[in-house]
């Protein structure tokens, strides 16, 4: 039953994609053409990079906002130690280890100190964002070298490099989620946490991790958005935090955990980025785009509930998560 | 059985001890202390802190979120949360300015009533979608905050309502001051109380809390779990729309940006507060202080000439000691009490 | 007691699905009468409970009140016509204090809101006819299972109702607590209440009862008035079979010492337990509701900490707090909650069963899924497990079904110590039979069990050595020849000191 | 590996290979039907509605088609998917005020490259990214200026502070630091700059800085704001504060909004150029850059309808003229 949900889930929004698509390249000049998809996907790298490890993070039922700020923290250590003079093959793995550490930070708060994982990201979210001011001031590094801020924009065919990378790490957080046994711990702890206690999952350990990848993820994002826009500044990213959460949401992902795929929240994320680009281009009003963007996420998750509301109509039943 | 006979026999022993004891078993205890030290230190540094226009500045800056952080407990005790209330309050916000700049004959409660009333509309969608089509409230609401956001810039199409605009008497409402307590503080200390009340002593307020603490065993209990969450929802939507005209009358300038991104500060101020984030527990005292400490700590932080730069990183430092400090103190008390039971038993 | 029935089914059914729980089953519940309903795991009984409550609308027949046709559109329904239920699942408000969970929606009220005083007043009254000691302010998080359940049966009290439905509410009670509650039915009884009671213990069925209806598969068998049949008559009924022995102990060689639990503390739970488990012993550890003896098995299993003592695992010393470790060195405990302890709720059932031994499955990095299936459906088959697929959801299963596949997830372990608590609570005669047989046949071959259970007939039955808690202290330990009710209750309820 | 200065090497020799251009043709006609796209900051900002206005109108008298498209809040990156679907949309020209200098240079290369002419308004690109930069007014000129506005106004004695924008506002930068060099003059010696506080451009907290400012140096003098949000909110904290009048205001606001602080004495003076003809000019410079009457080079001249004609000066920069002081007297006769 849970997995016939799934993938009727994963089927609407994969028929929603197809059915935007099409509406889009016959209907809006410009959609259809390789540079337009290649921009597309070029402008979905960083958001797709964060929801990869947010899906695994909000399955186990905990959530990271402070992503978007550790993206800007990482883009701070970078143009700092880039404007010291240190080679960019040296800042990398630094700005690699700086997500780490911000994830370590919040992963041993949620984990040690048993706080709620969104009052500490909140927390989080300002503190490294602040840090990230206090690492670079006001300063915009733009002198970044040409051969990496190329790469970064470089595409075989239609297809970016980023987005290359992102399907390679897409792989592998997959086969972790979805056929591994850590993969299946992070279902059982997100679904009911003393249980997956009780049978000996290691809780602590794997949500400690859980947030270091987020971290080192949201510095990985960090490094594609600087050298995209070549330009390294302490505010790079403001406000990329709910556009992830959004997307792993409308992914099918339950914000109560313990339910999710990863090519759900992969499409989602696709789907997002073709709307906005498709609207962009038709020159809908942004107001419009917020709404639409707004709309979609209610109505992807109304539709199969209104079904199964009516269903229930005819047969009263309790249903609703239990009691933690 | 005798064993627990001794054992709530001797909890019973002197009334005294009980005393102690409920008094540690407050949840709010931690942010009181928390706020406690802010105050003490910042006003050791600089006195300037702790005189009557200081507070009374803190007072107004906290009332409009602490408001905003009650309506939102009524909705995070039913184990829901309402994401779009800033999107709400920006709606309320301009609407209402708008329609003091546009008509200045219509009379400024019929403006704050509609106001109130435009807000109580966008609960109710939020309501419907959470409890009537069983939309995840988190989703529900993050795309209502688009929603709500996306009518509001359509209406202003890029207009500002500036202070000169609207009349004075509705500006004053944001500035003046009853017996030296400033009039919002006093609204938002009013809704406090009544919903405080509300939530302790009615009915309906405790079952709000039974269907966060368990949405199952509340359908078996007979409670009328959809009707209660879309008032939930409701309430915190009006209290939403009231915030926005009151941030109208305080600000005086109103465009179509109000409130942008304010959700997660009433969230934090929640969190802060003691509210469970799931469900269940926390008061409206508690998520009220949350939010007095968070604009506690943005005005000690000005006080105390920090560095710009470094402003929202000490900001964000110390909410984060203020929930692990109010955890630790929670954890002392939990310990503290199961000793004493022991000692008490044997 | 000729009058007409307060409340009666007539040929209702219902299905979820494919599962067709209930088919076409008639029941009457007249006043003044204790009726019982018998059946196995998954024979529908909770859910000819939940129709009765408006839980669940049936698919076709229907509910009469009073000789009426009555339709329950939700629970409120119910309650309104003076039905109370207590569900085979605790269903409390964590959060909330005691008396509000008895009193929600309902609580007392002055001119003012609610009137905490006579809510106080009441509950402690109700606490008083089922003498339970449980501060009416103290929130029902972390309250036991029994306790809960406790909590429940005031709960149903307190609404007075004139049909008074109880799924399986002793399943987690010892002697004392059943006997007061059986002692309030009674009482209720003689009021007029009309009584409808589940229990998988037969000799309660035989106490308290005047008739019974048995189901099996979903389908109406027979009603009968226990005057007239025997226990073997109602098994025959609910199995379709004769039984085998209900508790096959068997004499096996005992070896070195697998468990040594030496001065073990938790202060404010347990204090000083020191005990040893053998290879090829079964102890049971006895004790009334709120003894400790969870508390004790949650400690060695490493799920709490302990503030003094140590846990040896064949010789080597485990690692406090750590589950893992003390899964590594062999242990494994079959929790009393399955609910909250034993299972994930949303995971499919081979899911449930593979969590604790992910690594049998695994190949190399990845799980191997026609590993971890085999697995499942073997265990399965040995539990006689009741469902439709592997893959459906454990929520979706019947209660004692549900215990079957936390029995099955820690038993594919292979352990060499097997801590259970509360191992057949809610599972039907014929399968605990079968989780008997398999104990011992564990026992038998070199497994140290540590058997927690507040049922005496088992702890009597089964152990080789039963060990008695009361107050967190170990007060007796009674080797299998002297073990009577009489030394065991004289023990636990600190009568006697040994 | 690669480090800073191997780069700084290999972008000096590049730069001086991109200096290239066809030819102007000063008596070239205006084209018809020309497609321009106004990319402001963030769209529903009344600034920039303001601006964009006047940019409209302009286009509307030489036969053009003017929009205007950006995002709703002032980040660089969502602006450069605005560019990215401008390019292709084939616009013939976009007139862009930048979040970030920087990060937008790569999208306008690109945009270069597809024959659309860039034109930055309001706050520049780094030079490469645009043909021509419509300068407000020159960030010399409006820093000293209300240095001077402030210091008359105190009697060039105090304390003074800044409220800014965000920390990282690359205009408010610049003018913070031309009045910091305008101050080390011998005339304010007497004036000291306690600290430069940021409102982000939010209108809240801009007010609790205000708060602030004044709860730390209750001693302070005056304050500079050189932002619209900023200013109002200051305004609107004294007016309901006993430093009314005592403590004075000024920087860059517009009239609407401070009108009212104005006549009640909160403010005496303050200044800002006309948005709507900034707008207006880039709008102009834009069409004239698209029908190939200028190419961006220093020295050519253009004309801007009503505004009359415009020279390009150094860096690409066209001037708008000097700002206007506001005052008691003279407020009520501006409506923007
Ligand atoms: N919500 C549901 N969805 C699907 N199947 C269900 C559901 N509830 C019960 N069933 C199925 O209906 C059948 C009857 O279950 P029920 O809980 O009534 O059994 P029971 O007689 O109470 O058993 P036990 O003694 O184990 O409690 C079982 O096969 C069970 O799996
Ligand atoms: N001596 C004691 N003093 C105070 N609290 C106690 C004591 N013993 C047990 N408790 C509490 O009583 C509750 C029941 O304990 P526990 O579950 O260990 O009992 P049990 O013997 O296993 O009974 P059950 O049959 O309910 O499982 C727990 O919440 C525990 O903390
Ligand atoms: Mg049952
Ligand atoms: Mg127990």
């Amino acid at each position: 039953m849970r997995l016939d949900l799934a993938r009727r889930w994963e089927g609407l929004i994969l028929v929603l994609l197809v059915g935007v698509v099409v509406w889009a390249s016959l209907g809006v000049d410009g959609f259809a053409n390789g540079s337009n998809i290649s921009f597309l996907l070029l402008d979905t790298t960083e958001i797709a990079l964060m929801a990869l490890t947010m899906t695994l993070v909000i399955i186990a039922a905990e959530i990271d906002l402070s992503v978007a700020s550790t993206l800007g923290l990482s883009c701070a250590v970078l143009g700092r130690l880039w404007n010291a003079g240190l080679p960019i093959e040296a800042i990398m793995p630094i700005c690699l280890l700086v997500g780490a550490a911000c994830g370590a930070f919040n992963g041993l708060l949620v984990t040690r100190l048993g706080l709620p994982s969104l009052a500490v990201t909140i927390g989080t979210f300002a503190l490294f964002r602040g840090l990230a001011y206090v690492m670079l001031g006001d300063q915009a590094v733009a002198d970044l070298p040409p051969a990496y801020t190329g790469l970064a924009t470089a595409s075989f065919g239609p297809v970016p490099v980023a987005t290359a990378l992102v399907a390679v790490l897409a792989g592998v957080a997959a086969v972790v989620l979805h056929a591994t046994g850590t993969g299946r711990s992070i279902f059982a702890l997100g679904s009911n946490v003393e249980a997956a206690f009780f049978a000996g999952v290691r809780v602590k350990r794997i949500k400690l991790w859980l947030f270091v990848a987020s971290g080192v993820m949201a510095s990985l994002a960090s490094l594609v958005y600087t050298f995209r826009y070549a330009s390294a500044r302490a505010d790079n990213g403001v406000g990329l935090e709910l556009a992830v959460v959004a997307a792993v949401l409308l992914g099918g992902v339950s914000i109560f955990g313990g339910r999710g795929t990863l090519p759900g929240v992969l499409m989602a994320v696709l789907l997002l980025g073709v709307v906005r680009n498709a609207l962009i281009l038709a020159d809908v009003a942004n107001e419009v785009l917020n709404f639409v963007t707004g709309l979609l996420l209610v109505a992807s998750v109304l539709a199969p509930n209104v079904g199964a509301v009516w269903r229930r109509r005819t047969s009263p039943q309790v249903e609703g998560k239990s009691a933690s | 059985m005798t064993a627990t006979a001794t054992r709530t026999e001797a909890v019973r022993r002197g009334g005294g001890r009980r005393l102690v004891d409920r008094v540690a078993r407050v949840r709010e205890l931690g942010i009181v202390v928390a706020l406690g030290v802010l105050f003490g230190v910042t006003g050791a540094v600089n006195p300037s802190f702790l005189t009557y226009a200081s507070i009374r500045d803190i007072l107004l800056n906290s009332a409009i979120v602490a408001m905003l952080a009650v309506g939102q407990t009524l909705v995070v005790v039913t184990r829901n949360v309402d994401l779009s209330v800033s999107s709400v309050v920006g709606l309320s916000a301009f609407g209402g300015a708008l329609i003091l700049a546009d008509h200045p004959g219509v009379p400024v409660a019929v403006v704050v009533a509609g106001c109130v009333l435009l807000g109580a509309l966008c609960g109710a969608v939020n309501g419907l979608l959470v409890g009537a089509a069983k939309v995840p409230a988190l989703v529900a609401t993050l795309g209502t905050l688009y929603a709500f956001r996306g009518i509001d810039y359509a209406w202003a199409g890029g207009r500002q309502v500036n202070a000169a605009d609207m009349p004075e008497g509705f500006l004053s409402l944001g500035t003046r001051s009853v017996l030296g307590v400033p009039l919002l503080a006093l609204t938002a200390l009013v809704v406090l109380v009544v919903v405080g009340w509300m939530l302790g002593n009615l009915r309906s307020g405790r079952e709000l809390y039974a269907i966060g603490s368990n949405p199952e065993a509340a359908v078996l209990a007979g409670i009328r779990v959809r009707r209660r969450i879309v008032a939930a929802f409701v309430a915190n939507g009006a209290l939403a729309g009231l915030a926005g005209v009151m941030w109208a009358a305080r600000f005086g300038t109103v465009d179509a940006t109000v409130a942008t991104g304010k959700e997660l500060d009433v969230v934090a101020a929640v969190v802060v507060g003691g509210v469970a984030i799931f469900g269940g527990s926390g008061t409206v005292y508690g998520a009220a202080l949350g939010a007095l400490l968070l604009s506690g700590i943005t005005s000690a932080l000005a006080v105390l000439r920090v560095d710009a730069l470094a402003q929202t990183a000490i900001n964000g430092a110390l909410l984060l000691a203020a929930i692990a400090l109010d955890r630790i103190l929670a954890l002392r008390v939990a310990a503290a009490l199961r000793r004493r039971r022991f000692h008490d038993a044997t | 007691m000729n009058e007409t029935p307060v409340l009666s089914l007539s040929q209702v059914s219902k299905a979820f699905g494919a599962v067709r729980a209930v088919r076409e089953v008639s029941l009457e519940l007249f006043p003044g009468e204790v009726h019982a309903l018998a059946g196995e795991n998954g024979a529908g009984k909770s859910t000819l409970v939940k129709i009765l409550s408006g839980v669940h609308r049936p698919d076709s027949g229907r509910i009469l009140l009073d000789g009426a046709p009555v339709e329950f559109g939700g629970p409120a329904d119910a309650q309104r016509a003076g039905v109370a239920v207590i569900y085979q699942e605790p269903t409390l408000f964590p959060d909330l204090s005691v008396m509000e969970n008895i009193f929600m929606g309902r609580q007392p009220r002055r001119r003012l809101g609610i009137d905490r005083r006579a809510m106080r007043a009441s509950t402690a009254e109700l606490f008083g006819r089922l003498g339970v000691h449980l501060d009416p302010d103290q929130p029902a998080r972390g309250l036991s299972i029994a306790d809960q359940q406790l909590v429940e049966i005031a709960k149903a009290l307190s609404r007075q109702a004139r049909v008074l439905v109880m799924d399986e509410p002793t399943a987690a009670l010892s002697g004392t607590e059943v006997a007061r509650l059986f002692g309030v039915a009674r009482a209720l009884r003689s009021q007029g209440c009309a009584l409808l009671f589940i229990s998988h213990r037969l000799e309660e069925i035989f106490e308290l009862c005047r008739r019974v209806t048995v189901l099996r598969d979903g389908t109406y068998v027979a009603s009968d008035l226990i005057a007239d049949i025997t226990p073997d008559d109602l098994v025959r009924r609910m199995v379709g079979r004769e039984l085998d022995a209900l508790f096959p102990k068997q004499e096996t060689s005992r070896g070195e010492v697998a468990l040594k639990v030496d001065r073990l503390t938790r202060e404010g739970v347990f204090t000083d337990v020191s005990f040893e488990v053998r290879r090829g012993e079964i102890v049971a550890l006895a004790g009334l509701v709120g003894a400790g003896r969870s508390e004790v098995a949650r400690a060695v299993f490493g799920i709490d900490r302990w503030d003094a003592g140590s846990v040896e695992v064949d010789g080597e010393r485990l690692r406090p707090a750590s589950p893992t470790a003390a899964m590594a060195a062999g242990l494994a405990l079959v929790p009393e909650d399955r609910r909250q302890q034993g299972l994930v709720m949303d995971l499919s059932i081979e899911r449930n069963i593979g969590l604790a031994g992910l690594a049998a499955v695994r190949r190399g990095p990845l799980i191997s899924r026609p590993a971890e299936r085999e697995r499942a459906r073997d265990w399965a088959v040995r539990l006689r497990m009741k469902f439709g697929r592997l893959t459906d959801p454990v929520n979706v299963l019947s209660g004692g079904n549900q215990q079957k596949v936390v029995l099955a997830k820690w038993l594919a372990r292979r352990p060499s110590v097997l801590i259970v608590d509360e191992p057949t609570r809610g599972i039907d005669v014929a399968t605990k039979a079968e989780v008997h047989r398999l104990l011992s046949e564990l026992a038998g071959g070199g497994v140290a069990v540590l058997m927690i259970s507040s049922e005496l007939p088992e702890v009597l039955g089964m152990a080789d050595r039963v060990l008695v808690m009361h107050e967190g202290r170990l007060v007796a330990e009674i080797p299998r020849a002297d073990a009577t009710e009489e030394s065991v209750m004289a023990a636990a309820t600190g009568r006697s000191v040994a | 590996g690669t480090t800073k200065s191997d780069v700084a090497q290999q972008s000096s020799a590049s730069a001086t290979a991109a200096a290239s251009s066809a030819a102007a043709d000063p008596n070239a006609p205006v084209k018809q039907g020309l497609k321009i796209a106004f990319l402001p900051k963030q769209v529903n900002n009344p600034y920039f509605t303001i601006a964009d206005g006047g940019g409209a109108a302009a286009a509307k008298e030489f036969g053009g088609e003017a929009k205007e498209v950006g995002p709703s809040e002032a980040s660089a990156s969502s602006q450069v998917s605005y560019i990215n679907t401008l390019i292709q949309q084939k616009q013939d020209a976009i007139v862009i005020s930048a979040n970030d200098p920087n990060a937008v240079v790569p999208a306008l290369t690109r945009a270069r490259a597809a024959g659309i002419k860039v034109v930055s308004y309001d706050s520049d690109t780094a030079p490469a990214g645009r043909h021509v930069f419509v300068n407000q007014a020159g960030a010399e000129d409006l820093g000293r200026t209300e240095v001077q506005l402030l210091a008359e106004q105190i009697g060039h004695k105090g304390k003074i502070a800044v409220l800014s924008a965000t920390p990282n506002a690359t205009n408010q930068n610049t003018w913070i630091d031309f009045m910091k060099d305008e101050l080390k003059k011998p005339e304010y010696k007497d004036m000291e700059l306690v600290k430069v506080a940021y409102g982000n451009d939010e209108d809240q907290k801009s007010f609790t800085e205000t708060q602030g400012l004044l709860r730390s140096y209750p001693d302070l003098a005056g304050i500079i704001s050189p932002t619209t949000v900023g200013i109002a909110a200051a305004a609107r904290y004294l007016s309901d504060s006993p430093y009314k009048g005592k403590v004075k205001l000024t920087g860059l606001g517009t009239p609407n909004q401070l009108k009212k602080f104005v006549k009640d004495g909160t403010i005496e003076a303050f200044e800002l150029w006309n948005p709507a003809d900034l707008g207006y000019l880039a709008s102009y410079a834009a069409a004239a850059l698209a029908s190939g009457q200028i190419t961006g080079a220093e020295g050519e001249k253009f004309k801007a309808g009503k505004l009359g004609e415009y020279t390009i000066g150094a860096k690409g920069e066209v001037l708008l003229g000097k700002p206007t002081v506001f005052n008691k007297e003279n407020v009520d006769k501006f409506d923007f």
